[in-house]
């Protein structure tokens, strides 16, 4: 064995031993303690440090996953596998509570919602829409068509359509809420899927001057609310469900005058089969 | 404890294991790489002097230079290694020039980090099909005295003129100052001697 | 998870799907660096493909026995050692290549790309699934600097891999072989191909919208039809 | 104009065509008696004011339909005698839709009026008083309850009044007229607003643009050494209280701070004669004096109305609208809003109703942002519009809040000069709106 | 004058990612936001200038006396990423904000190729003690530099209506690419 | 109910405020900008003969199509209307030398509106002055074709000559000022003339189409940079007149630097960007490999105009300064 290869080895070996011992004093003396499930989460990525989930490296994404501040598929060089592993480390899929989905509570499109006689003049997103006058529609409550709803959808569940207004695709849907946040009028709202009868209004105006500003408003008149022992309850002239006492069977859906009050499940489009 | 023992004799084995590799490798490896360095130098030590058929290098200098000899051990001229900095960075020539060092007899670009397809024309310039090798062919014979000189977009009128490269004339100045430099470091180098 | 992947699969992601430079962006410098003609991107490709196939295989053997402190500095002296080998195998063997990639060599040791699949997967599968993933990703870089070296070279002097294929009239753009080209070329293939795979997932999108919209209108018909 | 002339002023603004000459010359007409009268019981920033009638009741003109509720509140007046038709929700010019006494005028003008107090005796007390009874507001355009002013917390030392004569909006010449008209009653409006806030310096800020309301208001001071008229450029938005504060005693009112907090408080001239009114002839507030003008209506003029008249019968009286009316805007044109419906009535602080032609308008298409930095060298408050409008339409609030978003008063000098007509102050309400959405939810949390 | 051409030179004119494309991944994926852009930077001069003196150290001392010359990729390898693990753990002891701020960004500088570039380049051109430890803060400054102008780039494209395909890397690229070709303005300038 | 509701004959319209809008808009201001290009445009032709038009016309026809195209693809309005992808054209077909290959001249505008300007979102995103980065592009694609300048044409034609700045660079060649000032110079189509140049660019200026910041502190800092090396050797370093007739520095000052969109929003701003492309521009000139650098220099600050909008936002109305 020639003198090389031994001071090729020994140099090596040395610097080896010289730099784990370093290490392992380090990580002795220098330890600090930190929530276990950034440590696991850190486990799981690829620890390629390689930034391209715009985090600083695997371990800040990490803190910032288990601090909520990322995503748990943020990570695009682990792919599929590392979101789940990720997602199973911070129990995102943990939880058998109900599917919430978003219900577009107004059916006033631009064929039955009335039109302001002067024209809106700007930007068509409806948040800014409606710091103007409240928008191009008579009824200051009903849907603005602007699509902000749809924009906002991170899961391109939700279209606008050809009367424009909202519609959302349940099976593409994860009942995230984004859209129920971006409505500047409050229409969508969230519901468990069990939810089947609404009133798809939100006006508030008296009976005259809605049936004024649309064909399909809620006009209060109250009937359902009647018949329904307590399961509509009138609040300002419109018809409010109480989930926990209806009794859709009471409902008298057909006495509606403008059809604002439906029941979903009545409804044949259920079982569309996207597949 | 124990795990700083594991984290101990996991590097250093692999230290050990990587260094003993390598340095077989390298045994194998750097006789080879010696070997190419010096057919290289060679090569272009007889590029530079195509009459030449042998070559000895001048020992004690503080730089390269090689005294080339015909068969009959005649001496020809030197062959000097030189470099310099270009537009981007350095520039390593070989220069071959007669005994008086009055005449470039050669020239050979060894290394360069010049622009490509602009400076990199002091190498080849493929858009010249029929001489892609113009420029460093434009030495053979250039007079050197007093100092060879640069002209741009004109054919050289006198003989220790060069054309410049269109578009690139300062690496064509850098290759002509390494050149000039070159041989005036020779020449004091002569002088001294005499 | 990984059980189901069968080992085809485990060498065509690396492919496409999961194409080292195109979709995850990795190991950047080199695919940069050296693509200025198709010949350096393959020898590039060849030289990292192979120190990440044994350093894949050589990780995926001694997994279990490193403690993960020192993990990173063990793998990345495992690759230090493939890459010296090929350095030292180059300048004895190919002096010229070796002069071409120049410099470059020695950074396969910091391709993100290595260092990124001995984490992600060498160091938790077995010994043949990672020296397939190696092999597939070593293909897809493989693709990719092909792809690049050849279009950089084919604009920047009319020819690939030293054949011309632009007419004699073409007057070659030097900046793609310059470092602004590569960028340049590199970003706009990326994008191209994004958008590529951007289209399919539209049209995808569309014709569930549109089954939607005709299951819906079909729906509404049909009481009318009742009536 | 130029910027030789050695009127005070701010950095920043800009020189909309004025229009002024439409209606300068033309002197208050008191418009008669509408048929129906609407309140909105919100007709000032704060709360809305509780009804005290219900439908049939009979009213005095003067008499109190509506009380305060809580301190920022003020009451409303009938401005007629007749009878509560319904109370309900109407659109007002406001745009949106809110609670509204309708009163039918029976045209016989029975009248309640609070005794009329000597303003050389008045104590500070019995103004504020007053003033609230009276259910004044400002006339600026935000429409503060008055009588909030004129009580400044113990410790704020307030050391100037301000009147504020700059009318800085294009076509309005109300408070021009109210100063040539009615000198006197300015005066006496601000002596007693100083009394109730126990001041010695008094001042009135008129823009270079109205040379006679100057001389008449400079004849009108003469003599007295606790009141000066300071003239300063004309420029929009001179008018502002922080621009115009900055331009006579040139301090500068902190982000988020009121002039209070630099000693002083700013009033209108309208404010002023209102106040005057009030003390004097204990009168509250029925009626609005307004400027009616624009290239659209066919007889521009200064009108008095009563409060709740239909924009409709005062378009009526003037003239009518031309046919290349394209926009009617209550206010000014700058920070007024647009109407789309001309029912809406009159409020209290309405100071004028445009209706604007497409020419007057002159609206580019809009593009995307060119960068060319107008907006940032137009805007008074020094902060940077395009960024703050882009931030908000992206929903970027945080971004937005750290760029002083909520400094923002909505002037309209940035969209006016933007080359590329970005709706700039829409997207900054929208985006302050949210900011101060943010901001609250960050607090209770 | 010497050094301070060296540090221009590796800051500006020979930048480590414009023209030598050293540290092209964090470049692109830690661009995004000019705070961190910077710290970024920050991180990475402190490792380059910390490698240049080991590296130095290390080949003069141990490897060229002992004709190990062939070690040096392997044992400058070991050096940096053993450094770099020692100096993020002894941050984060030292001071939690100043890790927040820099010591994130540590274990990427492992994989980033500037650190070993500079360690290479530094044998490469033969340069003293002093040479190197400038040439090292030159090419820490160059890089911040090019790290820190591009997020304040992307952060004004953020705003930007970018093609959709192109966002992210690619936009990165073709930016980085226009820059480039600014950069060679300074071609010659040493 | 009455008259006014009933009348059908006008329609209204409802917006935010402000209701009125200055007469500015982009189209005007990009209109005004081919205006102010006339005289180089005029001086172009009369000095190089009708072949420049030519040149002219390929640049804007290329920029236009590619924006449409660019438009079309992204199913966007189609906004060649306002002018600015003629502008681009224009600009650059005004920096290439005289009868420049009509190829490149198209692929150059094809270049600068792709890569300079729709791949940022199109105009109003674009980070680099577009005809610049198509001009920056042919200059590292065609080094020796576009460095190739041709005399006017009451000289002997096709005859190559150096730029004055070449010329001083390497040659150590002074030119007559006054020879630049009208024209009589090699160079780039629309610089060669100073005179023109400077009609169009204090066109801009009075106009109000460009902020007199940057303009003035280019001047400026030429003076003051220039000037210095000036005085500490004046033999090796050309005087700052010179400097500022010589090459693109004039139209660079006042079409290119000033651009809206790739130059700073902020007062503070435009003083910095103004001296710092001078200051870049001065080193290049003087110790760099090239005779000329208006280009890069621009570009260069260009890179920095987020930073610089960053940093020297103005201080907000009544905040402690």
């Amino acid at each position: 064995m020639d003198l090389g290869f031994i001071i090729a080895i020994s140099t090596m070996g040395g610097l080896g031993f010289l730099f784990a011992g370093g290490l392992a004093l380090a990580d002795r003396k220098l330890r600090v303690e930190e929530n276990p499930l950034i440590g696991k989460v850190n486990e799981a990525l690829p620890g390629a440090n390689c930034g391209a989930c715009g985090k600083a490296g695997c371990y800040d994404f990490a803190v910032n996953v288990v601090e909520g501040k990322a995503k748990v598929n943020g990570c695009p060089v682990g792919g599929e596998e590392t979101a789940q592993a990720v997602a199973t480390i911070m129990g995102v899929d943990a939880g058998a509570s109900e599917k919430l989905l978003p219900i577009v509570l107004c059916r006033g499109g631009n064929a039955e919602a009335v039109k302001k006689m002067a024209d809106y003049y700007g930007p068509l997103s409806c948040s800014a829409m409606d710091l103007v006058s409240g928008g191009e529609k008579m009824c200051y409550y009903g849907c603005l068509g602007g699509g902000d709803c749809v924009e906002a959808c991170p899961f391109n569940a939700m279209f606008m359509n050809e009367d424009g207004l909202p519609e959302v695709i349940e099976e593409l849907c994860t009942g995230c809420g984004m859209c129920a946040q971006a409505c500047p009028k409050d229409i969508i709202e969230m519901h468990p899927e069990s939810h089947n009868v609404f009133v798809y209004c939100k006006n508030h105006d008296d009976p005259k001057t809605s049936k004024d500003v649309c064909k399909v408003a809620c006009i209060g008149c109250g009937i359902c609310a009647r018949k329904s022992d307590g399961g509509v309850v009138m609040d300002n002239n419109l018809g409010i469900i109480q989930y926990d006492v209806i009794d859709p069977d009471k409902i008298p859906f057909d006495k509606c005058r403008t059809g604002a009050i439906q029941r979903t499940d009545s409804k044949p489009d259920q079982d569309i089969n996207l597949n | 404890m124990k795990t700083i023992i594991h984290m101990l004799v996991t590097l250093s084995v692999i230290g050990v294991i990587s260094g003993g590799v390598l340095s077989q490798l390298s045994g194998w490896a750097d006789p080879l790489i010696a070997e190419h360095r010096q057919r290289e130098t060679e090569a272009a030590i007889f590029e530079v002097q195509p009459e030449a058929k042998k070559y000895e290098k001048v020992e004690d200098l503080a730089f390269d230079l090689y005294k080339v000899t015909d068969e009959e051990g005649n001496e020809l001229g030197y062959a000097l290694p030189y470099e310099g900095n270009g537009f981007q960075g350095k520039i390593r020539l070989m220069v071959g020039v007669t005994n008086d060092l009055g005449k470039v007899v050669g020239l050979r670009v060894l290394e360069q980090v010049e622009t490509p397809g602009l400076g990199t024309k002091i190498v080849t310039d493929p858009s010249d099909k029929a001489n892609p090798e113009w420029f460093p062919g434009q030495f053979n014979g250039v007079i050197t005295s007093p100092l060879i000189t640069v002209v741009k977009n004109a054919k050289p009128s006198k003989d220790s003129e060069i054309m410049a490269i269109t578009g690139a004339t300062i690496s064509s100045k850098a290759v002509v100052d390494i050149i000039n430099s070159g041989i005036k470091e020779l020449r004091s180098l002569k002088g001294e001697a005499n | 998870m990984a059980n189901k992947v069968t080992a085809a699969k485990e060498f065509i992601k690396g492919l496409w799907d999961q194409n080292p430079v195109f979709k995850q962006v990795l190991g950047m410098c080199p695919v940069l660096a050296v693509t200025v003609s198709a010949e350096n991107g393959i020898a590039m490709a060849l030289a990292t493909t192979f120190v990440l196939v044994f350093s894949s295989f050589v990780v995926s053997i001694i997994k279990n026995w490193i403690p993960s402190q020192v993990r990173i500095a063990a793998y990345i002296l495992i690759i230090a050692t493939f890459v010296t080998i090929v350095d030292l195998v180059m300048k004895a063997q190919f002096p010229a290549l070796s002069k071409a990639l120049g410099p470059f060599i020695p950074l396969i040791i910091v391709n993100c790309l290595i260092l990124g699949r001995q984490e992600a997967f060498a160091s938790k599968n077995s010994v043949g699934r990672a020296v397939l993933d190696a092999l597939g990703m070593g293909t897809g870089f493989l693709i990719a600097l092909f792809l690049l070296g050849a279009t950089r070279e084919l604009f920047g002097t009319g020819m690939i891999l030293g054949f011309q294929i632009m007419p004699e009239v073409y007057e070659p753009w030097l900046i793609m072989i310059l470092p602004a080209g590569a960028f340049l070329t590199l970003g706009l293939m990326m994008g191209f191909f994004n958008s590529y795979s951007e289209k399919k997932k539209a049209e995808e999108r569309n014709t569930i919208v549109e089954k939607y919209r005709q299951a819906k209108r079909q729906a509404e018909t049909k009481p009318l039809e009742a009536n | 104009m130029s910027i030789f002339s050695k009127a005070k002023s701010f950095k920043g603004g800009v020189h909309p065509s004025e229009f002024k000459e439409l209606t300068e010359k033309s002197a208050f007409e008191v418009m008669p008696n509408p048929n129906m009268v609407i309140l909105p019981l919100k007709q000032h920033i704060g709360k809305d004011a509780k009804t005290l009638v219900k439908k049939g009741d009979t009213v005095k003109a003067g008499q109190v339909v509506a009380e305060p509720d809580g301190f920022i509140s003020a009451p409303v007046h009938s401005p007629v005698s007749g009878k509560v038709m319904k109370i309900t929700k109407e659109k007002n010019v406001s745009g949106f839709p809110a609670e509204a006494i309708i009163i039918k005028s029976d045209e016989e003008n029975e009248i309640e009026f609070m005794p009329s107090l000597d303003p050389e005796t008045v104590t500070p007390e019995e103004i504020r008083e007053r003033v609230r009874l009276a259910g004044l507001v400002g006339q600026g355009g935000a429409a503060f309850p008055t009588f909030v002013k004129l009580t400044p917390p113990k410790d704020k030392v307030v050391d100037t009044v301000i009147l504020n004569g700059c009318e800085c909006e294009p076509y309005l010449t109300r408070d021009d007229r109210y100063m040539i008209e009615r000198p006197d009653e300015v005066i006496t409006g601000l002596k007693i607003i100083m009394k109730a806030l126990g001041v010695k310096k008094g001042s009135i800020g008129i823009e270079n643009n109205k040379p006679e309301a100057i001389d008449v208001m400079r004849k009108a001071v003469a003599g007295m050494n606790d009141v000066t008229v300071d003239v300063v450029q004309t420029k929009y938005p001179q008018g502002a209280e922080k621009m115009l504060i900055k331009a006579v005693n040139g301090r500068e009112v902190p982000p988020g701070k009121l002039p209070m907090d630099v000693g002083c408080v700013i009033q209108n001239i309208g404010t002023a004669i209102a106040i005057n009114d009030a003390v004097v002839k204990g009168e509250p507030v029925l009626t609005a004096a307004m400027t009616v003008s624009g290239l659209g209506i066919n007889e521009p003029k200064n009108v008095i109305v009563r409060v709740g008249t239909p924009l409709v019968d005062i378009l009526e009286y003037c003239g009518g609208v031309k046919d290349t009316a394209k926009k009617v805007v209550v206010g000014g044109p700058m920070m007024g809003v647009a109407q789309f419906d001309f029912d809406a009535p009159v409020m209290k602080a309405t100071s004028g109703l445009l209706v604007l032609t497409e020419e007057e308008i002159n609206n580019p298409e809009e593009t995307p942002c060119l960068r060319c930095g107008m907006c940032v060298d137009a805007c008074p408050l020094n902060l940077v519009p395009t960024k703050l409008a882009r931030f908000s339409q992206l929903g970027r609030l945080e971004e937005a809040e750290q760029l002083g978003i909520t400094v923002c008063m909505e002037c309209g000098t940035c969209a006016y000069t933007c080359p590329a007509n970005i709706p700039l102050v829409q997207w900054i309400r929208l985006g302050k709106q949210n900011v101060i959405r943010l901001q609250r939810e960050r607090q209770s949390a | 004058m010497e050094l301070l051409l060296i540090f221009l030179s590796a800051a500006i004119v020979n930048n480590f990612v414009l023209s030598y494309f050293l540290g092209i991944c964090p470049f692109i994926g830690v661009s995004n936001k000019i705070s961190s852009a910077f710290s970024m930077g920050l991180a990475a001069t402190f490792v380059m200038s910390i490698t240049s003196i080991v590296t130095w150290l290390i080949y003069h001392l141990i490897l060229v006396p002992n004709n190990l010359e062939f070690l040096q990729y392997v044992s400058f390898i070991l050096v940096i990423a053993s450094l770099v693990q020692f100096v993020e753990m002894f941050i984060k002891k030292v001071s939690q904000p100043l890790y927040r701020a820099l010591g994130i960004f540590l274990p990427l500088i492992t994989t980033n190729c500037a650190i070993l570039g500079l360690a290479l380049f530094i044998v490469l051109k033969e340069y003293t003690f002093i040479e190197g430890i400038v040439f090292g803060l030159g090419a820490g400054a160059g890089f911040t530099l090019a790290i820190t102008l591009m997020a304040g780039i992307r952060e004004e494209l953020d705003l930007a209506d970018v093609p959709k395909p192109f966002q992210g890397a690619p936009i990165t690229l073709v930016v980085a690419g226009i820059l480039a070709m600014a950069f060679m303005g300074f071609a010659g300038l040493i | 109910m009455t008259t006014i509701t009933a009348n059908p004959s006008y329609k209204l319209e409802f917006a935010s405020s402000p209701h009125v809008h200055s007469r500015w808009s982009t189209k005007r201001a990009m209109w005004m900008v081919v205006i102010a290009l006339v005289p180089c445009m005029i001086s172009a032709v009369l000095f190089y003969g009708f072949y420049q038009l030519l040149i002219m016309a390929v640049s804007v026809l290329f920029a236009v199509l590619t924006e449409a195209a660019v438009k079309y693809f992204r199913k966007r309005e189609i906004t060649i209307g306002d002018g600015s992808a003629v502008i681009t054209g224009l600009l650059l077909a005004l920096i290439v030398p005289p009868n420049f290959s009509l190829v490149f001249t198209a692929l150059g505008a094809v270049v600068a509106i792709g890569l300079g300007k729709e791949i940022f979102g199109g105009l109003g995103f674009n980070i680099f002055n577009p005809a610049l980065v198509g001009r920056a592009f042919l200059q590292a694609a065609f080094p020796v074709q576009i460095t190739t300048w041709t005399v006017p044409n009451y000289a002997v034609e096709g005859v190559t000559s150096a730029t004055p700045l070449a010329a001083f660079k390497f040659d150590k060649v002074g030119t007559e000022v006054s020879n630049m000032f009208f024209g009589n110079i090699g160079g780039s189509l629309g610089e060669t003339s100073a005179i023109a140049v400077l009609i169009g660019g204090l066109f801009l200026v009075f106009a109000g189409v460009i902020n007199y910041r940057v303009p003035l502190a280019m001047i400026l800092g030429m003076v003051i940079f220039g000037g210095l090396f000036w005085l500490i050797d004046g033999t090796t370093f050309p005087d700052p007149i010179f400097q500022l007739t010589a090459g693109g520095f004039l139209f660079g000052t006042f079409f290119m630097a000033t651009d809206w969109v790739s130059s700073p929003v902020t007062p503070k701003g435009m003083w910095i960007f103004g001296l710092g492309i001078s200051l870049v521009l001065v080193m290049i000139r003087l110790f760099g490999g090239l005779p000329e650098g208006v280009m890069y220099a621009i570009l260069f600050m260009n890179g920095f105009v987020p930073l610089i909008n960053r940093y020297t936002r103005p201080t907000i109305f009544g905040e402690a300064k």
